[in-house]
């Protein structure tokens, strides 16, 4: 079975054969040969050339996350000529950002007004929320379109802060 | 010793207070909201009952509905925790008021020093050293100008009746005193029903190092020596350690003789810490006291071997200390390390959810307090702390390293975790050094945020495409996703369909 | 100190050990039969290589296959662990012939350890107390007999190269000797590769109280003081101690200063054990040398906050002690419980098969060193010991009360366990007053068979009609018992069929 | 939903009601109201009456095993009129027991003969495995009708041991 996957700005083609309960993976050509085993919880213990790994592997907006060693690693798994895995809506790219609360909070402070040119990383708006200030970034480089709220302002789940539009170069 | 007690809080220092009167023979009383009738601490309790729906406001600071339970409940005495309304003076008179015992000070010594510039001034009577500042609430903007003019910029606005950092904001020229006064005011007003500040003058790259000290009813008051806490992110601690670096025996015993001072003068009961900053000259200067268990407790309980819960309880049913401030005998070093729900490479954005996979470390001198279990939901309306990671090592080097291991063996999934910039801390060359200030995470910046092991990447990339050649083979099932996450409201997940 | 060190055991021990070398810098290669490709010590090392089938003979007592993966991974030590190779002085000679060190004693060491009837003409020598018995091999039935005679009844027949009870066997009358010496003999032969017995007068009601000693190359030699382990079942320990109630300072000098002597004649290396037997007038008599790491050993660590196999691996890479006795300075107390896959209530008839549910407990001062997690399996081919619970307090009575605690805290489902057992034994008045002795579990009886609670016994009916309510209303899936267990191979599981 | 609940020498019967996310219980006409959660891995949590119960739950051998407090409860769950639990083969009771080696091992000794008259819980064998040397009982009084095994031979698991016939009283 060939897979594409896709790790931040590195994509490899990948094949995938199962001989006598291992895995013999193909990564851009170079053979590596897997022992693979799965626990009932999704946790994923690899030996691979003798070295151990355990990885915590779960779907989640359309990537594959493989937590590993501390970090999460997002990949996206495509079969050649068919996009398996969707970008996040808003996530980097070049769409608009719709920049939602994920969560009941107060809006401590906005950093832009409508029409502002944004930076990728530019800080946006700061929510307060679990008892902590959350800073929300620009996913996107381009010009605010639109800013939803004010601060001092309480806010729901899923209510709209600040739009995004991106920069078209 | 009481019969049975209601702890009057959640999360992992709930669970610590059940574990503690567990031993001590005491039955429990637990509470949960709407949010936590999985909770840990219900799990582990003798009793749980609920309190209301999920907003604080409505159960865990409900002070009526904590009093009722426990009345009910036939509970004796009643455990605060940290947070919550573990410094609030009402709450500690509402329990006398009912007949129960509150495991802390009396109401009065919360409420004096609870107000920061009364504390103040009784340390300045104390003869405790002082950051240099406004005795009284600043009052009029330009009162407040001429103030931090005299004192120096950058100065640091605070709320009289404040804590955790809420309300506080540093000015660093004066164009910028009337909106942070302003904002503090108003931050001031809606966490403590108070929008009075105060002015003090900001020290250069200080040390956060404060004095755990245990007194009884009878006035006799020992500390348990010094912990460091200078490793913070807009005034929330990270890292603690036991003891600090800095501090040798003659700074200890002139910081822990100032606290045991300040806190006897104001008839003080119970265990307390004295919060101190001390500046690259080792002058120590006093900060505010907490009237409750700290969040950091462990590492003092590790080097002290002393259960600071169990000394609450304890003190709180009348029992005297029982022994002296030379019985008092540190060993060793402990370090400790606040496993949140937040994920540190995005400017630590809380992220809540379900916990799908939490496989602690374990072993000798590895301790972990922890509020969750594999299973466990994080939920959006509270402190995300999840669990404390603490070590003991026989030296700070041998603490750091078995930090280091216990953090690389901590596996959790579901939500994204602090454990990796603790790593980035431990190995950081400045923190093995033992050159810490509270501007250590600032100055580090990008330097702490946590960088993926580019030769892991690779093998992470073999795990997606066997989960996805796995998937493949099975029949497709509808609901592949773990439960719902509050992230994910922004942009619902959409699984994969990896066809045959 | 080494790069990299192979790990030759499992379970517990093994994850102790990774452990150890992870905070020493040191990467860990793991080995594992066909029954643990999916055991813990697999998941924790940093490599890990297959080396045979699921029998110990053919994997993990495989010395040429143990060797092999040492020198082909590039590793420069081999730890032993306990038990398998830990004293098999040809193990340890065939490393130091493929140029491994060997975490342990020199061959020779191990070797005049190993002969029990040797180790007693040795500590003979040292002026070492022995428990009355023959000096050498007994050989024919008749000579035999006439030892015994001399001894005088109830005799010990034991092993001439044994441990772990093998081989023993108790004689209480000459009627019995000539059955129980063929009995012990082929144990012997079977377990050791020598038939050997010796024999020796039994104490009444003796105490089994051990010396842990360390040794560096340059000869000096430290003892950490005692544990007791008079709680056994078999001659298998159950629950340790340190110190021990019986124990005091004189006495621990007598004893230390004795096993110090002992090792030091031998040119003994690194950590070992020097056990004794001690009678109700504080006599101590010697017992046996243990050429490796205990089991128990975790007592001692807690109690000098010693790391011993921090300082096994120090010492084997040819580091100095570094301290003196004077500088090994014991506090509070240690108490641990061995928790097996074992039915307390059915004669500790053990109970392999898949853990379901794995929620050991955690908080101040409770280690817990396990093999296993949720979902692992305890394969029926080695011995049962899932995890050791080891706490420390202050006194006797704190750490009491934090096992009892610890272990209703303990949460296991899909085996049986020894908790209740322990839980049983923490209450028990002998036990709370320190009257122990190595007759402790005969003599209870059933007094130590775990009794469930009545009032427990309504709510687990309420549980298992709310299940079978729950399954009712269910799809029903084609496969709802748990994983297979080798105990239901007498009879298959059927499962009730609830319709709605 | 009605259930008759046997645990030890106690049978008692129960009937199930759910309401509003709560299960009223009644044992023996005695009423409960449960609140009860479930979680992935089969425990079970339970407020009664305000106190706290952490429960495991399991299906064993046609019983369902609670695990509580430590100790693990054997309940046979049947319907009036009807039994839902199946009795596990050779347990005690009229039927013979057939002694089977559960796992592989040596049998270290035999306490019976052919012919032999046993009580309750007589030693039977002493198999050793995992280390440890395991006594078999007898689990019904009788007499013991086959012995398939002598003192020294090794066993796979299945392998009979002995059987023990039930006295007819």
């Amino acid at each position: 079975m060939r897979f594409t996957l896709t790790l931040g700005p590195e994509t490899v083609a990948a094949e995938i054969e199962e001989r006598d309960g291992r895995y013999h993976v193909q990564l851009d050509g170079e053979r590596v040969e897997v022992d693979a085993r799965w626990s009932a919880a999704g946790t994923l213990s690899l030996l691979i050339g003798g070295t151990a790994y355990l990885a915590d592997v779960a779907e989640e907006n359309g990537e594959i996350v493989v937590g590993l060693g501390g970090h999460a690693y997002r990949v996206r798994v495509e079969e050649p000529g068919r996009r398996l895995g969707r970008r996040r809506a808003g996530a980097a790219g070049d769409a608009a950002q719709r920049l939602v609360a994920p969560m009941p909070g107060r809006v401590v402070s906005v950093h832009v007004r409508a029409g502002d040119r944004v930076a990728l990383d530019a800080p946006l708006v700061v929510l307060e929320a679990m008892k902590m200030e959350n800073e929300f970034r620009a996913t996107v480089a381009g010009v605010v379109a639109e800013v939803a709220v004010t601060a001092g302002q309480a806010v729901n789940a899923g209510d709209l802060l600040v739009v995004v539009s991106p920069e078209r170069t | 010793m009481f019969a049975k007690l209601l702890v009057a809080n959640r999360g992992e220092i709930a669970v610590r207070v059940i574990r503690a009167c567990r031993d001590a023979g005491i039955r429990t009383v637990a509470v949960y909201s709407d949010a936590d009738r999985e909770a840990l601490h219900v799990r582990l309790a003798d009793e749980a009952y609920p309190i209301g729906p999920a907003p604080a406001a409505q159960s865990y600071l409900a002070i009526d509905r904590l009093i009722d339970v426990a009345r009910r409940a036939g509970a004796q005495a009643v455990h605060p925790g940290y947070g919550f309304l573990a410094e609030n003076a009402r709450f500690a008179e509402a329990c006398r008021a009912a007949g129960l015992t509150f495991v802390g000070p009396p109401p009065e010594a919360i409420a004096a020093m609870g107000d920061k510039t009364a504390a103040r001034r009784t340390a300045a009577t104390c003869g405790v050293p002082l950051v240099p500042g406004t005795r009284e609430p600043v009052g009029s903007d330009d009162e407040a100008a001429r103030a931090a003019r005299e004192l120096g910029y950058p100065v640091m606005i605070k709320a009289t009746l404040g804590g955790g950092g809420k309300g506080m904001r540093l000015v660093a020229n004066p164009g910028e005193l009337g909106a942070a006064l302003r904002l503090a005011r108003s931050e001031a007003a809606s966490a403590f029903g108070d929008a009075g500040v105060y002015l003090e003058k900001t020290l250069a790259e200080p040390r956060h190092i404060e004095i755990q000290v245990l007194a009884d009813a009878d006035g006799h008051v020992v500390h348990l020596g010094e912990r460091e806490c200078s490793i913070q992110r807009r005034h929330q601690k990270l890292v603690e350690e036991a003891p600090s670096p800095l501090v040798d025996p003659p700074l200890r015993r002139a910081m822990g003789e100032a606290a045991c001072r300040l806190v006897a003068a104001v008839g003080y009961r119970n265990a307390g810490t004295v919060e101190f900053l001390v500046d690259a000259e080792r002058r120590f200067y006093f900060l505010e006291v907490n009237t409750r268990l700290q969040v950091e407790h462990p590492v003092t309980e590790l080097v002290t071997g002393l259960d600071l819960v169990r000394e609450q309880l304890r003190l709180a049913a009348g029992e005297p200390l029982g022994y002296t401030q030379g019985d008092v005998i540190a060993r060793g070093w402990a370090i400790e390390c606040r496993i949140s729900a937040e994920d540190p490479a995005a400017h630590f954005r809380p992220s809540p959810g379900r916990i799908t996979a939490w496989r602690p470390p374990a072993g000798p001198w590895v301790r972990v307090d922890a509020g969750v279990y594999e299973g466990a939901e994080v939920p959006i309306h509270y402190d995300p702390l999840m669990a404390k990671l603490i070590v003991w090592g026989r030296d700070r080097g041998d603490a750091i390293r078995r930090m280091a291991g216990a953090l690389a063996e901590f596996g959790v999934a579901g939500v994204r975790t602090t454990i990796p910039f603790h790593a980035a801390v431990m190995v950081h060359p400045d923190f093995v050094a033992g050159r810490l200030s509270t501007a250590f995470v600032e100055r580090m910046g990008s330097g702490l945020v946590p960088r993926p092991d580019p030769a892991r990447a690779r093998v992470a990339m073999i795990a997606a495409a066997l989960h996805a050649y796995r998937q493949a083979g099975r029949a497709w099932r509808s609901a592949v996703a773990p439960g719902p996450s509050a992230w994910a409201l922004a942009a619902r997940p959409r699984v994969p369909r990896v066809p045959r």
